[in-house]
């Protein structure tokens, strides 16, 4: 039953927009599309009004630092269909801009607050853009950027108790070793 | 100073600390109960006597300025003014009732209220002055019912003293004036629950709403004495009520019991309720123990 | 930590003699406890303080503000940004006062020795009088913690408040160093209690 | 009349956890609030891409402190569509079982917070302490009273102890007859329905548009399930209802859960009646060099709070790519907070706060 509305979904989807660079299924009513960045709310605005995905689930952000990009991922699902689409776009990393969707939904600002918070993604529109949300004082890199590391962030900020006398790293040693200690 | 107020004075001060004492006490029985409704062990019985030596054991004192400093004091002094002119038996008990009417008592009760008010505008924290603003407006809430039955008792009575009244319901159970008067009787409770600053009354230091409340800013000595005020306070009142609608007593044990049970009442109503909101408070009292209060005061009139 | 002044005890800590034993005795059996639950520990607290276990039973009770209670309970790890109110309250509770660190992220910052926003050691920035360790520690092992400060405090070694006012600098320069804007908003740079 | 600034939070007693709301308040009437989040931040996404697959697996639970099974159950699930991993039958019985208890505990913890906001002191008393008899069947199952790190990618850790179905059928016996307390105690008491009904309104034709999910949702009158919509796990094979209650304000919320928690204690009657036999996980290879294949997935389940979602991204290393948590609370206590507060009532702000379930620790991560 899900089925079909997917495939139907997504023969829709392809008819409508001749931009769509891929759109594949996911697993069981999942839709997994490939956008580029300037056809983005345009496709909300339609899925939203007249496809009825009325549900916004998440904003989120994917950073790939190999290809320069930013992938922002738009989660959402309709209940009448039973279908969640993740609506995928690349921008570029070094400028990474995109239109606001706070028009549509409100509860869309808190997730571009902390996009922008986090990786540094400007949402054109937006006007709570550079607001403290989470961090307070960060004077770093955005951190969930892959190239910030938290452990040497760490280290250099804050203090460590002394280590243990007795303390030994046995986690190589179990990698090793899991396999012949698991055929017993 | 001759020896007959010589004993008054004497008398005096051991119902004022016997007071404190009294209300520590059942202060921690009434935590021991419910405890035991609520399925645990609850404090030991000497804890608020241990929370009050430790607060007054604390070393720093802020304040921020004379009024705050002033605020808990004066409210000492408007509960023992309260205290000593309400009778707590008959002889050198009945303290210096005879120089107050319930009038005067009705006025110096609420004096104590007022110098908190001043100390915790002074103070200047806002959920202080929410608390107090929570705390007069259910004053002015449960007053009204409250004069209500004791102008009907003055009705009934022909009298404003205290001591007549105790003596009017001498006789045995069926002359207490909460049962030979049950509208006048009914009114007084309803009120006494407003009063008694349990659920569902107890807006004006309702931890999720306002933090403590009047208290907020109060740390350190000064809630001690606000505690012992407390503690004083609950039985100056009760033994009011005490003295005017369930006939007085005759010796101090039993009034010591009488006020006990009296406490138990508004103890069971806060465990099984939760508070009203500060609107509902306002309209609850001025709703139906307003009405019973005045069909009780038509029938005391006419 | 060497670098700490040991706090000196004649002064301060036992100039009232002839009430210590009673204070002693007083301020050991009546602990409030500041309702500031930090970090997920604050979920075993709901337990330790309800009907199976009811720590009122060893006169602690909760206390909604900070002017009021001797004991902050720092339920887990904490994040630079509650650090600043942390320090902010526990200045604002009145002598003597207590501080316990509640699991293990305390000690050591845990398993979020690798995060960038929670500090690793407690008793860098408030002095810590008693440490209970485990994630999460069991309502056993809070009632036993509250029961191992409340010998410190007869014992006369929880002294944490008096250590915190004669090193006061060394503790300011340490929380300095992890909150940047430390004078800018609404933070004392004098123990203004 | 004045308008004052008032901050609720972070050290207040009527906060759910660590947040602050900041109000502008005129008399007893709230005009503009506004939501303060980030006190426990950890950054539990980025630690977790510092970790392998299994190493992330005892961090997950503590994203929400309430509910960790959720989060257990929603990682493992996205870890096996990742990698196409197969969970075994019995495995899938007993985490719809840990779920549902999950989902017990957690409406036990919240009838506590509800009626404490509200001063009915008597209520938490009586609901944690029986909570904590369900943490102890969790303890026997797992070895954990809060975080049970018991749901694993291929299946759980461990069979059912022996004796367990007798213990469990037991307590769900004894949490039953408690409902009987609870309900004159709480649901039909007249304070409580008058300080209920008619609060924290939120309008119907709204509710999808603002986000709102979960019990939150079904108050409104509008029945959407992710247990129905979507059945994870087994909640195919197994009969239950979803109920709905119009009006959207705090009483019908707590209708919906008080129906919710019977319904769940008959889904663990009908579980413990029906689980079959069998082995209870498959084994996954060597987890330190466990490559997952690159791909993309969104898995939710339905909390007692409402729709959980994980997104996943894997880039066909040992360590995820990226991962990204979706709690109801992120929407409803912050957006949704900021909407139905102005106008409410002062003293209503933590009741309000506690009918939508807000969890701080999953707001900020």
């Amino acid at each position: 039953m899900g089925f079909s509305k997917l495939t139907e979904t997504k023969v829709l989807l392809k008819q409508y927009f001749k931009d769509i660079i891929s759109i594949e299924e996911g697993g069981e009513q999942r839709l997994i599309i490939d956008l580029q960045s300037k056809d983005i709310t345009s496709m909300i605005n339609h899925l939203k009004d007249f496809m009825d995905f009325k549900h916004l689930s998440m904003i989120s952000c994917v950073d790939w630092p190999e290809e320069n990009k930013f992938e922002i991922v738009y989660i959402l699902t309709s209940y009448s269909k039973n279908i969640v689409l993740m609506l995928k776009t690349k921008i570029d990393r070094k400028n990474p801009k995109l239109q606001s969707i706070m028009s549509l939904w409100p509860q869309a600002v808190t997730y571009e607050i902390e996009l922008n918070e986090m990786f540094g993604v400007f949402f054109e529109g937006n006007d709570r853009m550079g607001e403290e949300f989470i961090l307070e004082d960060w004077d770093d890199i955005p951190p969930m950027r892959r190239d910030f590391d938290s452990l040497e962030y760490a280290n250099k900020n804050f203090k460590f108790r002394d280590e243990r006398k007795d303390k030994k790293i046995i986690r190589e040693f179990i990698s090793e070793h899991y396999d012949e200690w698991r055929k017993k | 100073m001759s020896t007959d107020s010589m004993y008054r004075l004497l008398v005096t001060i051991a119902v004022i600390l016997g007071s404190i004492i009294y209300g520590f006490f059942i202060n921690s029985l009434a935590r021991r109960i419910t405890a035991r409704v609520q399925n645990r062990m609850g404090p030991p019985l000497k804890q608020p006597f241990i929370d009050v030596i430790k607060l007054y054991s604390k070393r720093t004192f802020v304040t921020h300025g004379i009024m705050q400093t002033l605020g808990p004091i004066l409210m000492l002094t408007g509960i023992i003014s309260t205290l000593i002119l309400i009778p707590y038996g008959k002889g050198y008990l009945t303290l210096y009732s005879s120089n107050g009417d319930l009038i005067t008592i009705l006025y110096i009760m609420t004096f104590g209220q007022l110098a908190m008010a001043l100390a915790v505008g002074q103070a200047g924290n806002p959920y202080g002055t929410i608390g107090v603003a929570r705390g007069l407006t259910r004053m002015f809430g449960y007053e009204l019912p409250l004069i209500l039955a004791l102008i009907s008792l003055i009705a009934l009575n022909h009298s404003a003293d205290v001591n007549v009244i105790i003596a009017n319901q001498h006789g045995g159970i069926a002359n207490w004036n909460a049962f030979r008067h049950p509208f006048v009787g009914i009114t007084a409770l309803l009120a006494m629950l407003g009063m008694m600053s349990y659920q569902p009354f107890d807006n004006a230091s309702a931890p999720a709403e306002v933090a403590s409340g009047p208290i907020t800013e109060f740390g350190g000595k000064f809630m001690a004495i606000m505690m012992t005020t407390n503690a004083m306070f609950v039985v100056a009142k009760l033994a009011l009520l005490v003295d005017l609608f369930f006939g007085g007593a005759s010796n101090i044990f039993i009034l010591a019991l009488k006020i006990f049970l009296l406490y138990l009442y508004p103890l069971f109503v806060g465990l099984v309720f939760p508070r009203f909101a500060m609107e509902d408070t306002f309209l609850f009292f001025w709703k139906w123990p307003t009405l019973i209060g005045f069909i009780g005061l038509a029938i005391a009139i006419f | 930590m060497d670098d700490l002044k040991r706090p000196t005890l004649d002064s301060d800590f036992t100039c009232d003699m002839a009430f210590n034993k009673i204070t002693k005795w007083a301020q050991k059996n009546s602990l409030w406890l500041l309702a500031y639950g930090t970090g997920c520990g604050a979920i075993e607290l709901s337990p330790t303080m309800t009907s199976r276990y009811d720590w009122s039973r060893l006169g602690i009770r909760g206390s909604a503000t900070p002017r009021q209670a001797d004991l902050l309970l720092i339920t887990g790890y904490l994040s630079t940004k509650t650090l600043k109110r942390v320090i902010r309250s526990y200045e604002q509770m009145q002598d003597p006062k207590y501080v316990i660190g509640f699991g293990s992220c305390t000690i050591n910052g845990g398993m979020y020795y690798d995060s960038y926003n929670t500090i690793k050691q407690l008793d860098l920035y408030i002095p810590v009088d008693v440490y209970i360790n485990g994630c999460m520690p069991r309502p056993e092992a809070v009632l036993s913690g509250l029961a191992y400060l409340k010998d410190k405090i007869g014992d006369k070694k929880a002294d944490g408040w008096i250590k915190y006012k004669q090193n006061f600098e060394w503790y300011r320069e340490n929380q300095k160093k992890i909150l940047k804007s430390f004078n800018g908003d609404n933070m004392p740079d004098k123990y203004n209690w | 009349m004045k308008t004052t600034k008032l901050y609720l939070g972070p050290q207040h007693p009527g906060i759910t956890g660590n947040m602050m709301i900041e109000l502008d308040v005129e008399g007893n009437k709230i005009l503009k609030s506004k939501t303060h989040v980030g006190y426990l931040h950890r950054g539990f996404e980025k630690l977790m891409e510092r970790r392998t697959y299994i190493q992330s697996f005892p961090i997950v639970c503590r994203i929400c402190v309430p509910e960790p099974d959720v989060n257990e159950n929603n990682y493992a699930r996205a870890v096996e569509k990742l990698s196409g991993l197969e969970v075994p039958e019995r495995a899938k019985w007993i985490r719809t079982m840990v779920l549902e208890m999950a989902r017990l505990q957690s409406y036990l913890l919240w009838m506590g917070g509800q009626s404490g906001s509200m001063g009915l002191y008597t209520m938490p008393q009586w609901t944690i302490g029986d909570r904590d008899y369900l943490l102890d069947r969790f303890e026997e199952l797992t070895g954990g009273r809060v975080y049970h790190l018991y749901v694993w990618p291929g299946g759980v850790r461990k069979d059912l102890p022996i004796g367990f179905k007798t213990r469990m059928l037991d307590l769900m016996d004894y949490l039953e007859s408690r409902m009987k307390d609870y309900t004159k105690l709480m649901f039909e008491n007249a304070i409580f329905k008058k300080r209920a009904i008619g609060t924290g309104v939120i309008p119907k034709d709204k509710a999808l548009e603002w986000g709102v999910v979960g019990p939150v949702l079904r108050g409104t009158g509008i029945k959407h399930d992710v247990r129905i919509d979507e059945p994870y796990e087994i909640y195919d094979k197994l009969e239950f209802e979803v109920p709905t209650y119009e009006g959207g304000d705090i009483y019908s919320r707590a209708l919906v859960r008080k129906f919710e928690f019977m319904q769940s204690i008959s889904i663990i009657r009908q579980i413990m009646d029906k689980i079959p036999e069998g082995p209870i996980y498959n084994r996954i290879p060597n987890p330190f060099k466990w490559k997952i294949p690159k791909g993309y997935t969104y898995v939710k389940l339905e909390s007692s709070r409402g729709e959980f979602g994980y997104f996943m991204a894997s880039d066909g290393s040992e360590k995820l790519r990226r991962v990204n948590v979706r709690g109801p609370a992120y929407v409803h206590g912050i957006s949704l907070l900021e909407k139905i507060l102005p106008g409410s009532r002062l003293g209503d702000v933590s009741t309000i706060l506690n009918s939508l379930g807000v969890c701080p620790p999953e707001m900020e991560r």
